[in-house]
């Protein structure tokens, strides 16, 4: 499952860089994040809960930041395993432009889903990443912007 | 294969009790069973594990179709009821060709409508032909309100909808349909009566010189889920039912919604398949509301 | 019960006779494993991998181990000590192959998605599933391989990493045994290539799909220092699972009973191999001491058995322009997954579909070579229409290919090319005992007016409607003999079968292969009634325990009919000549079996009828009274024998069937489906019937419906039957089987063993009748699965 | 655990299970009748647990045995009426219409229901009807064959 988007927020580069290398910014911004630990500066361990409706899975895995380049862009890999119900990867290349005195932020999602997961909610991915991504940058947004996350997770 | 542990199992016999049940459990999830035709795939597969069951079988208020005042489907009235009744109106005909073939015969005899519609299973027949019909969900809380929301507000995405996990489906309903009203329902899998890989639902009504008034187009089986093609109901005002002017309507529909690849259709055959299966039913919906 | 029709001439053979297992299985008392319930028994559960490719870094059991009510986890590590590996002797075919070496449970790593790398023992099926949850496992991801020309490529991911690539098994099928001589012929085919009036060359691919029998497999173990180890295991082979479980586990084999249950939801090849799962189970009820019962899910089954075909066949016909067809030239390639089974290991399914691939057709030379390949996917295992699924498709749409490039109707090319006479040696070195091909072909186009069928077609196609007719035909092995089975497999070929009179006139037979539906217990009793002038009700046939029945390779490759009936019937004339010898003596004449009828339960001396004695008596007589007998002779009324045909057999059908096609969706129907068979002697039209109708929508829903997916990630995505879709009755067409049959010369009864292969013809035969409704658009089909889908956009591509 | 009263095949059975026990295990495993088999996971696409709840045609594998308090069940076991085979199941016997018989109690439930609601189907009718009943062994065709001449038994 591949998506991009754009968003335009309110800051400016250097600003929307330091949030989008923020651990509490992070945190607050990823959609049913219970957990949030930076291991070094550009590894983190996480736990998420995921849920579509009745559906809910809880991931533990980690993320990592590479190919980071300040400030115009990085990309995010997380890994998660959610027990039973399988595993999720996910690959976000983030990047920001100059347009004035806002960003203009790109991403780009790969998510790749694994075991029951893949076999029972595969019809569900593309609608659930497209939302849990739009969550997480509408957040990331409104938290720049000095606002609460607008929600915390997808219920 | 088997459920998860689950702590309790209710069977209220009236709505008021059911809503009791349902707020009872402190920890964990609570859910309400209706036919249970989906809702037991996603609990044996444990993708879902409620810790409490409040079994709404016993409920008679909620079951049954009336058209005393407008058609008022109760929330737990079973496919087989839906397929078997033979008063429906024209203007809401389009339930009855969902609900013949939604499954197979023991999903009929077992799974309802207000299952269906608050399960709204991304590939799913009903949430889209409420769509279409513009119904309402009657949706009740413990503390006795009862809120009204339409099924363009209700349907919010695949396994989401308005719906609180506190709140009980009672019913779905339409007013009485005016006059030259027609709706029509079709689906297409890869074998037969399987998930709609498409299905489409066409509302139209008729004015007096037979063309086409207001009419709605929703689509199943999405990304998405089941959305309303604002597109196609617009582009069939006027109409006077010639196949060409709804083929035009349709390539409207199928250009305006996102259509995707899976196993089953890639996305331009899905396309095809809006057209097709639109025509299909905008020409039977057209055919319905003339009689 | 029903009204039992009447037997015809004397004989029981070739009634439509009501089945006699129904009773028991119309009123819920079949007896199937998950059925069998022994005291302490205790439920095993496996946790499979979620993972295609990936090192096993750790295993905590701790949690699950920790629940109450679970008895034991054991991981790959923990068992690895305890049991020999396969590969084990029985088990390998004599085929030059590179053969993984496995244990039941993963060992260091994983291979594909849905393999076992644990297993959970508790006394609850519930809690057993509760716990599997609970066991983690830490991966590390490893390169994952799905592609098998990929995987062929220098430098792919080892998979299997015993061995220096990914390449299992490869052979060249035509024209000698060494290099030269494959060398030689290949120039030889390359120069009829370059002579031909009109050639074709396509790559026709064939998706993974395959069977599943309704009932999935199952093993229950119980274990005795007394008696050993008895299992119940859901099999087509009970005794190969015997074998493979005393080498495995060292038992010594006094001490191993392996018992196919009576009754089986269906086998189709599936449960033929010999799996890991059994030996786990076994060896845990040993080291436990208590019974050990596991039952698989429709989850576990579709990841990991039931998924066959999956072949790309690059394939090249050579032909004059009048219709001859000249040469064939195949290079196949095979996904056989990661090769995890017993005694089939994927590519002896690819291995067959090879050698089967000229079909019915005479070729002047043929220069035929497979190339098998690892994968991170479930290992091949057999399903009916063993390996020649795929190459028969091509075949028979490479045939449709020729004539409509030369402008002929493809059921006349076919004719044209039908092998003439039999016996015949193909071009890959298959022999085809007897029958008469033309005769089949003719009988099938007796059922259908061609010239009237083509105007019609004109006369649709002006209204812009497309119909179409497709033709298939297909040989297809009856039974196996030890030349062919042998090795391939590495087991005999010949069938067993004991029969044994109870004093009562009542007949025993023991047959050491497994049925699971196709109506042993029925034609068995045709046939000892024919041969003993009694009633089929008055014989009770057990099958499938290795304790008491003699040696058979299993319920496999339509040896029923060919083998097994066969043996039932030299045993039944053995006891005759028995019986006969001793009446001639009772009766002071001189006589021998020739001499006497078995009729009406009577055995009635021919030259003078009045002279006669109940069949009861006299079996009653040997059996308890064996007094005043003929010098030499003892009591008793018991013949086992073994059945070895003088050559190995076959049986032959060619199919239509029409279509209509919508070409705005590519959606089609089938409109009528007509088979002719040559089955030999049929022993029960009716059972037979049943075997075609099966076959034949086997084939179409393998064809139309069925796929088994994996993504890029390995991830099995089809592992339910919402997304394993299966023809449902609504999707199929109503069939009609007809019959041409020449009698086997090489069977006692004239009967062919039918059914097996009998799907493969199913895909040409649809293809063709949808490319030939399709044939304004120019439209030749070389991929399957047939959805709409891809055909209506051929025909968009047709027309841009 | 929850105690439940359910009568199967005429008979009350008055049990103690859990809650997440599925009725078609309650059947098999607590009242001991095996008939009703189970073919697949969780998605109940099968049919092979078909029974009559209330004398309607369900499937086993998709209900807790607690929804069945206060129930009546049929199973295969209680379609012959005392040994006399129904005439579905004579047809089934008579046509052919079963080979390994692992989906045939699920077959037979359906179809006795579908019978009494549509006792003159056309073959179109037959066919639909049996949608959830996967078979592998016959193709169908002998089902067909063996339902269409069930009812003009029972017309008869």
């Amino acid at each position: 499952m591949e998506l991009a988007e754009e968003i335009r927020i309110n800051a400016t580069r250097d600003i929307v860089f330091a949030a989008l290398n923020n651990v509490e910014i992070l945190k607050q911004a990823i959609p049913g994040c219970e957990a949030l630990e930076a291991t070094s500066a550009t590894e983190f361990t996480a736990t998420v809960v995921s849920k579509i409706g009745p559906l809910k899975a809880r991931f533990t895995g980690n993320v990592t930041l590479v190919d980071v380049i300040a400030p115009q862009s990085y990309t995010m890999v997380g890994e998660g395993k959610g027990g039973p119900a399988g595993f999720a990867k996910m690959r976000t290349f983030v990047h920001l432009t100059d347009e004035g005195e806002s960003t203009l932020l790109r991403y780009e999602v790969k998510a790749d889903i694994g075991g029951k997961l893949a076999q029972l909610g595969g019809a569900l991915i593309s609608s659930t990443s497209k939302k849990l991504a739009g969550i997480f940058f509408g957040n990331f947004e409104a938290l720049l912007n000095g606002e609460r996350a607008i929600e915390r997770s997808s219920e | 294969m088997y459920p998860a542990h689950i702590e309790s199992y209710y069977r209220p016999t009236t709505v008021a009790e059911a809503l009791a049940a349902i707020t009872r459990q402190p920890e964990g999830d609570s859910m309400f069973l209706a036919g249970g035709q989906s809702l037991m795939q996603a609990i044996k597969s444990r993708m879902v594990r409620p810790t409490s069951i409040v079994d709404l079988q016993s409920v008679a208020e909620l079951r049954g179709i009336d058209q005393a005042n407008g058609l008022r489907i109760g929330a737990m009235t079973r496919y087989v009821e839906i397929a078997e009744y033979e008063q429906f109106p024209a203007a809401y005909a389009a339930l009855r060709d969902a609900a013949e073939r939604v499954g197979d015969r023991q999903v009929r005899n077992r799974g309802t409508i207000g299952g269906s519609v608050c399960w709204n299973y991304v590939a799913s027949c009903l949430p889209s032909v409420v769509l279409a019909l513009n119904g309402t969900m009657s949706l009740a809380s413990a503390d006795g309100s009862i809120r009204d929301v339409k099924a363009k507000d209700f349907i919010i995405a695949p396994l989401e909808t308005a719906r609180r996990e506190d709140e009980i489906l009672l019913c779905v309903s339409w007013p009485k349909p005016p006059p030259k009203t027609g709706s029509a329902y079709k689906k297409w899998g890869l074998v037969t009566d399987a998930l709609p890989v498409v299905g489409m639902c066409v509302s139209i009504s008729l004015d007096d010189l037979g063309k086409c008034r207001t009419a709605q187009v929703a689509v199943a089986g999405l990304a998405d889920g089941a959305q309303i093609a604002d597109a196609g109901g617009a582009a069939l005002i006027g109409s006077a039912g010639d196949e060409a002017s709804i083929s035009a309507a349709m390539n409207d529909v199928a250009d305006s919604v996102e259509t995707h690849s899976d196993h089953w259709a890639d996305a331009s055959y899905r396309e095809q398949l809006i057209k097709r299966l639109g025509v299909e039913v905008t020409l039977r919906a057209f055919a319905r509301a003339r009689r | 019960m029903a009204s039992n029709p009447q037997k015809t001439n004397d004989s029981w053979m070739g009634s439509r006779l009501a089945r006699k297992e129904d009773l028991r299985l119309v009123t819920g008392q079949g007896k199937y494993i998950s059925d069998i319930v022994l005291p302490r028994m205790l439920h095993a559960v496996f946790v499979r991998s979620d993972r295609a490719h990936a090192k096993i870094v750790s295993i905590d059991t701790s949690a699950a181990l920790a629940l109450p009510g679970v008895v034991c986890v054991v991981t790959g590590d923990d068992i690895v000590d305890e049991l020999r590996s396969m590969p084990q002797p029985v088990l390998l075919p004599n085929l030059p192959a590179k053969y993984p070496t496995f244990y039941p449970l993963c060992v260091g790593k994983v291979k594909f998605h849905g393999a076992p790398v644990a297993l959970v023992i508790a006394r609850d099926k519930y809690v057993a599933e509760d716990a599997a949850e609970l066991v983690e496992i830490e991966y590390e991801e490893l390169p994952v391989v799905v592609d098998p020309e990929a995987a062929l490529e220098p430098g792919a991911p080892l998979i299997n990493e015993d061995h220096d690539d990914n390449e299992i098994f490869s052979m060249t099928f035509t024209g000698g045994t060494t290099q030269a001589e494959h060398d030689a012929n290949d120039k030889e085919v390359e120069e009829i290539f370059q002579n031909a009036d009109v050639t074709i060359k396509e790559r026709f691919r064939v998706h993974r799909t395959g069977l599943t029998p309704m009932e999935p497999r199952g093993v229950l173990c119980d274990w005795s220092d007394s008696d050993g180890l008895t299992a119940w295991i859901t099999t087509q082979r009970p005794h190969i699972d015997r074998l493979a479980i005393i080498d495995l586990l060292d038992i010594p084999a006094d001490k191993v009973r392996v018992i196919a249950p009576r009754d089986q939801g269906g086998g189709f090849g599936v449960k033929a191999p010999f799996f890991r799962e059994n030996v786990i189970i076994a060896h845990m009820a040993r080291k436990l001491g208590q019974p050990v019962r596991w039952i698989e899910s429709r989850y576990e089954s579709l990841m990991n058995v039931g998924q066959e075909r999956d072949q790309i066949n690059y394939l090249e016909v050579a032909a004059t322009q009048d219709g001859k067809l000249l040469a064939l030239r195949n290079r196949g390639i095979a996904d056989n997954g990661t090769g995890e089974t017993g005694v089939y290991w994927g590519f002896v399914m690819p291995f067959l579909g090879a050698v089967e691939l000229p079909n019915t057709y005479t070729w002047d030379k043929a220069d035929v070579k497979l190339r098998v390949a690892v994968t991170n996917k479930a290992c091949l295992t057999p399903s009916r229409a063993f390996g020649h699924f795929p190459t028969r498709f091509a075949i028979e749409r490479a045939v449709d290919m020729i004539a409509h490039k030369i402008g002929m109707e493809p059921s006349d090319l076919r004719r044209k090319n039908l092998i003439p006479h039999l016996p015949y040696t193909s071009t890959t070195g298959e022999y085809y005992d007897s029958g008469d091909f033309v005769q089949v072909w003719d009988n099938l186009m007796s059922h259908i007016d061609m010239a009237k069928f083509r105007e019609e077609q004109q006369a649709a196609r002006s209204e812009g409607r497309y119909i179409g007719i497709g033709f298939g035909t297909g040989v297809e092995l009856s039974g196996m003999a030890s030349e062919v089975l042998v090795p391939m497999e590495n087991q005999p070929g010949y069938g067993a079968a004991s029969v044994r009179l109870d004093p009562r006139g009542t007949a025993l037979v023991f047959g050491g292969d497994a049925p699971g539906g196709q109506g042993h217990e029925t034609s068995v009793a045709q046939i000892v009634a024919s041969a003993f002038g009694i009633e089929p009700q008055d014989t009770v046939t057990t099958t499938g325990d290795t304790a008491t029945t003699p040696f058979g390779s299993g319920t496999i490759g339509a040896r029923g009919a060919s083998y097994f009936m066969s043996a039932v019937h030299n045993a039944c004339v053995e006891i005759k000549v028995k019986i006969a010898r001793i009446l001639a003596h009772d009766l002071g004449i001189s006589a021998t079996l020739d001499d006497f009828e078995f009729v009406d339960g009577q055995v009635v001396l021919r030259s003078d009828r009045s002279v006669k004695k109940s069949f009861r008596d006299i079996v009653e007589r040997i059996i308890m009274h064996p007094i005043n007998m003929p010098p030499g002779e003892v009591g008793g009324l018991e013949a086992t024998v073994y059945f070895e045909a003088a050559k190995p057999m076959i049986c032959f059908n060619a199919d239509f069937c029409t279509v209509e096609v919508d070409i705005h969706s590519g959606e089609f129907k089938i409109t009528k489906w007509v088979s002719s068979e040559d089955v030999g002697n049929v022993i029960n039209p009716l059972i037979v019937d049943g075997q075609m109708h099966g076959a034949i929508v086997q084939g179409l829903s393998n064809t139309m419906f069925e796929e088994f997916i994996y993504n890029d990630q390995g991830q099995q995505l089809t592992a339910d039957f919402e997304n394993y879709k299966i023809a449902n009755a609504a999707d199929m067409p109503d069939i009609e089987v007809t019959y041409s049959p020449s009698p086997c010369p090489h069977t006692p009864l004239g009967t062919r063993g039918i059914g097996e292969g009998r799907p493969s013809s199913v895909p040409g035969a649809l293809s063709n009748a949808i490319c030939d409704a399709l044939l304004p658009f120019g439209i030749e089909i070389t991929e399957l699965p047939l959805r709409p889908g891809a055909i209506w956009k051929k025909i968009q591509e047709s027309q841009a | 655990m929850q105690t439940i009263n359910v009568k199967v095949n005429g008979t009350t059975y008055q049990e103690s299970v859990p809650i997440r026990m599925l009725l078609v295990d309650f059947i098999r495993e607590v009242v001991g009748l095996t008939g009703t088999h189970v073919s697949c996971t969780y998605e109940g696409v099968c049919g092979a647990c078909t029974i009559h709840l209330n004398g309607e045609a369900v499937k086993s594998c998709m209900l807790l045995a607690v929804q069945a308090d206060g129930h009546e069940i049929t199973t295969v076991e209680g379609l012959a009426n005392d040994k006399e085979l129904s005439p579905l199941q004579k047809a089934f016997n008579e046509q052919h219409g079963l080979q390994c018989g692992f989906c045939t109690a699920g077959v037979l439930m359906n179809m006795t229901e579908f019978l009494a609601k549509n006792p003159n189907p056309s073959d179109d009718e037959i066919r639909h009807g049996l949608i959830g009943n996967l078979c592998r062994c016959t193709g169908y065709v002998h089902i067909v064959n063996a339902v269409r001449a069930a009812a003009k038994s029972i017309a008869n």
